[in-house]
């Protein structure tokens, strides 16, 4: 037990900081839910790849530099605090990755993850349907058996990244007669250059289009991209699920960031006290969900299965964020919603853009409301 | 004492909503071909004519009267300076009989900037614009010296004005800039009322539908409980912004005290309309397939137009804790 | 429409205002949770009965004045800001008593109003059981139908005052084979002087017994003493706790006294500005309420029912009574948790009382959980 | 970095809580025949002697080894000058190697008055009382100038000290009272988590049994989101204090921050816990029928032990707003 990182940590802790420091792009990129700015990321991507930086805590082989948790916490700490784009890649390097970690072939992992940790494929998660949001199990959308492979048929919803991605990954019932957790199998598929896909991407508020719509009409997958066994879907689903709502997802890197913008905007602006308490409570949830992540990367290192505690964490970044970003507006008045297109913007509109995203956290992969449940349930033990 | 509202209000009130659902939908708030939807209609069932006095062809009426009324622009998340022109125009154009005349008429809609005001909002779609100076109102040309600042209400958009824009400006001797901003404030309060009435209403709506986990999910005790909080917390800013509206047209003492209540309650509880409006909607609310971005983005808007919570909170607590005097 | 008061309600305050000040005990009586303390409070009753101010919206036959509804607001205002004593007649005379008005025969009214206005009858309600705390139709006491009258059988709890009081009034089973909601009577019991009732008083957090329970084993009681129809007692309980609700048993006074405590409270102690905003904001929202209230008695004076609207009233002053009392504690540290026994306490203990007894707003008459399901069913119309 | 507990730590606090289950169960807590329950078997095991240098008879361990061993005090609400003894003692009387070995045997409890404290925690059960004054420590007797201020905890009571009682005190030279307060102040932290997690079991162990409308409560949404909130406060308070400690023992410069952080944030998780069990007991929460009001009413006095939540979050504003260092 130690306050201080071991001489190792820290001289990564200090590689990644002078590497940013000499390659984050000085003015915030185009956002990522825009063609170009799409591709500027996509650049971005490109640029820690030859650094090896895209995905550090894969093995060598695959693109990474076999970075233990903590050290991965340390890169995404230094990552946001040097102000680095958003992660374009983010559901294939931290969804579909540990997914193809634990499920995947030999074969699979060989084919895919070197590309995505290059940027080549960019990837978009196709988990939801106009009828099932956050309830998977009502999915309908279907994969038919057809020569080496399946068809897929259905309406896939708010795929995050599908508007501009390459590839995306879902699930599509394969056995109709099943009970609704059965018979649903993990499908990759192309979003371009294939017949019988088409995307449509959904305009949103604050514009762009960060979501999409995908409509499957007899798409061709061959049985190569199959993750796991037919009919295993909802199982590794609910693997990859859990990984977004833990660890993988979001580090604190992220709002120990914000958390410290905050800080310095309220005291740029001269905190009304009131708030100024409010800001200084956000900025020690953040450095507590910080220590509560180092205490969590350590037993998971130790073998311990964190499951449905997860949850936990789920619920207070992502109301943390929201709270950080809503005291931003209110410190900033009129001009915190003021777009990154107007003159007077606060920050080039990235405090207007961080509190749009933020609204998303307590609904997405899986709402508060029931990560709530699922705590009550199977952490405290309370009765369904 | 008899607090509450007579049959005057509620059928003006009415009337406006009439008006309002029939010509100025979601869809026109939307897509806008004309950009002040309704506008004439409304002048001709006297709501820009409320607050103008009878020897100018006005109906003489006080802001307390029009608050329902406004509620209703609020709810319908109308297009244009309405605020600005209802409850702010005529006490800034008091000394200008040709304008109040254009005003009751609907003719003249009209934008200000008052007070700590930094954007002037629906510059674009005023024909006058009206700056306070030094204590002072000057008049204005619309269109002279006004810079779009994009933001996240795609309606109701605001604009800064050059300074030199201020040359050309015209002194208007007999405006109260002060009795302007007071009012204006509490008529974007009872706005910010309507609109989370309205997205209480559209949510309550949608979660009584939309099924999830084999139910719909407003019969989830989570999803009810969150929209009966909502429903609490603006049944209870209501009477504070009609108390401000009463305050302000009496002249009471505690008038800044009061508007300032009403500014932050309606702020408050219309932004928690949109946070609870949005997170049970789910991702749906953010796109363009519904209209519910409109209304956040307004409510984000009003709440922090004329001073946003924070500075009201702020002067409420010196107010208060200095003398808190009750009322009446 | 108008700001101020009618000339007449002016001089019913300034006669309210003026005889409390002459008889408002310069200090606090006794707790009347002991049982000196339960007769100090009657003979306090007794002296607002002689001045015809303990029940002043009663009709003069019963020993009220007939006052309207905003004379009552008014009178309970000034009640609450001379810091008068706590009403231990409370149940008898805000609840039971409306019922009487509408359900009870003219000979009932006649025998029990005149004496529960003098405070020659102090009631305690006996709505709960030990299986049926707010789901009153699990009730399993009964009433067995006896010559002339009926038998008592069961255990009532949690009957606020009922350690000390006179009478009793709740719900029997008369038809064991109807369902939940049917078969119950409404009855009036003495507890005292009478065979087959025994009172156990409950010890509670802060001391004192506010509660106690009631086991009945065959207390006889006479037909006239059942309020409506046998088996008609549900709907007749529903009206009374949906006063218990509204209006009548949680009138502004108090809160908008306890505001005004809190801000001198926080001048006195220098509040440090996050507090002194949280206590201009419950300020604030004591006149939130007190102006929802004055709406309200208009509205029910002009013959509207106020219904299940009623509930945003209770959770919303339960809740804000919770939070001015936190507030206070914390603008009084340690010594805001001395008890009136102790030399340093702060305001003889009373913070420290009210405190506790907020606590239990949230619960009592309808838990707030239950009052937040019936606004969303029953206002808003969200399925059941 | 490595931020997580040893097995040493983990192996007294299970001891520890054993012993208390034993020997401290609610009842003890409540009669108090030994109004010092499991006092000697815990000095059997170490947990007073936990702090005291080695050459004195103690283990020599530094603050963040007892924290979770506090936890347990906490979790079982035992009586006595715990965190005072264990925690602030060693400090106060380094300069003393008699009292340091009374100590480390558990033969001396030791109560205190320190920073801006004004009532002695549970002088009654204490030997020996050390008063700060001035900067420095002083040791009195215990039972001299001692006024009980009965309060809402009846096991924790509170003292007032008559000034003239200090004219007998004798000063303790080696004492770091500053040092002190810090380590009682995360101690008291410590417990707080330890009585909210206790007070969360239990609550989560009722909602599961009684039954109203025909399920147990627990089922219920409203009744398992609130309890799933309570489990998150109290999961990412625990961490602030664990750090705090850290902080206290390498006497980092941010030590004092990370203090008011530690006692803020589980006093606020343990009001929150213990609001929520009287909640969703209900009445009989409120009663002697249950041990529960035991722990609220340790919860609400040490939540205002030491500094209640209000001055600790003061301090962290301005600390944060001047120097948001991040640590390490």
């Amino acid at each position: 037990m130690d306050l201080d990182f071991t001489p190792a940590e820290r001289d990564f802790r200090a590689e990644a900081r002078a590497w940013l420091r000499e390659n984050v792009p000085p003015r915030p990129l185009p956002s990522m839910d825009t063609p170009a700015g799409f591709e500027a990321h996509r650049a971005w991507e490109r640029r820690l790849a030859a650094a090896r930086l895209s995905a550090v805590s894969w093995p060598e082989e695959y693109g990474g530099r076999g970075a233990s948790l903590v050290e991965w916490l340390i890169f995404e700490e230094e990552y946001w605090a040097a102000g680095a784009p958003g992660r374009v890649s983010q559901n294939g390097v931290f969804l579909l990755a540990p997914t193809l970690f634990a499920f995947g072939t030999p074969d699979q992992r060989a084919r895919l993850l070197p590309r995505m940790a290059a940027a080549d494929d960019i990837w978009a998660q196709a988990w939801s349907e106009p009828e099932a949001g956050s309830d998977l199990a009502a999915l309908r959308s279907r994969a038919v058996r057809a020569e080496g492979g399946w068809r897929l048929y259905g309406h896939k919803t708010w795929s995050s990244r599908a508007a501009y991605a390459d590839w995306a990954f879902g699930l599509f019932r394969t056995d109709p007669a099943a009970p609704r957790h059965r018979g649903l199998t993990y499908l990759m598929f192309p979003l371009t250059g294939a017949d019988g896909v088409t995307v449509r991407p959904i305009a949103q508020l604050g514009g762009g289009h960060g979501f999409a719509e995908i409509l499957l009409d007899g798409l061709y997958v061959p049985d190569d991209l199959v993750l796991g066994a037919p009919g295993d879907g909802w199982r590794i689903a609910m693997a990859t699920t859990s990984s977004e709502r833990g660890l993988t997802l979001r580090s604190p890197g992220r709002f120990l960031a914000t958390a410290d913008r905050l800080v310095r905007l309220a005291r740029h602006t001269g905190a009304d006290p009131a708030l100024a308490d409010e800001v200084a409570r956000a900025w020690l949830d953040a450095e507590a969900y910080r220590l509560h992540t180092f205490a969590t990367a350590r037993r998971i290192a130790a073998g311990e299965e964190i499951g449905p505690a997860a949850s936990m964490g789920k619920v207070f970044w992502s109301e943390l964020d929201v709270r950080m970003h809503r005291l931003a507006q209110r410190l900033l008045g009129e001009r915190g919603l003021l777009s990154g297109a107007a003159p007077d913007a606060a920050d080039g509109g990235r405090w207007l853009d961080g509190f749009l995203f933020s609204l998303a956290g307590p609904i997405y992969a899986g709402t508060n409301e029931i990560q709530r449940t699922i705590i009550a349930e199977r952490v405290l033990g309370l009765p369904r | 004492m008899d607090f509450a509202l007579t049959d005057d209000q509620l059928a003006l009130a009415a009337t406006v909503r009439e008006v309002l659902r029939a010509h100025c939908p979601p869809e026109e708030v939307r897509h806008g071909r004309d950009r002040r939807p309704a506008w004439a209609r409304l002048a001709g069932v006297g709501l820009f004519a409320a607050l103008v006095p009878e020897e100018h062809g006005g109906l003489g009426l006080r802001l307390a009267d029009t608050v329902p009324a406004l509620e209703e622009t609020g709810r319908a998340a109308m297009p244009g300076p309405v605020a600005e022109t209802v409850a702010a125009a005529p006490a800034l154009l008091a000394g200008e009989p040709d304008s109040l005349g254009g005003l009751a008429s609907g003719k003249l809609p009209v934008s200000v900037r008052l007070g700590e005001q930094v954007y002037i909002p629906d510059a674009d779609l005023a024909e006058l614009l009206v700056v306070e100076s030094g204590g002072r109102a000057y008049a204005l040309p619309a269109g002279t010296g006004l810079t779009h600042q994009p933001g996240v209400d795609p309606v109701r958009r605001l604009f800064s004005l050059a300074p030199s824009a201020l040359d050309a400006a015209r002194p208007l001797p007999g405006g109260d800039p002060r009795l302007a901003l007071r009012r204006v404030t509490v008529a974007t309060a009872a706005q910010l009322v309507g609109a989370a009435r309205h997205l209480l209403d559209t949510t309550v709506a949608y979660a009584g539908t939309r099924r999830q986990f084999g139910a719909p999910i407003g019969s989830f005790q989570a999803v009810k409980h969150r929209l009966a909080d909502v429903a609490i917390a603006v049944e209870f800013a209501a009477p504070l912004v009609y108390r401000a509206a009463l305050s302000v047209d009496a002249a009471r003492p505690t008038a800044d005290r009061d508007v300032s209540a009403a500014k932050a309650a309606a702020g408050e509880a219309a932004e928690q309309a949109a946070r609870t409006a949005l997170q049970v909607h789910g991702a749906i609310g953010y796109t363009d397939e519904l209209d519910l971005r409109l209304w956040l983005a307004r409510v984000w808007s009003l709440a922090a137009a004329y001073g946003g919570t924070a500075p009201h909170r702020a002067r409420l607590r010196e107010s208060i804790l200095s003398d808190p005097g009750r009322w009446p």
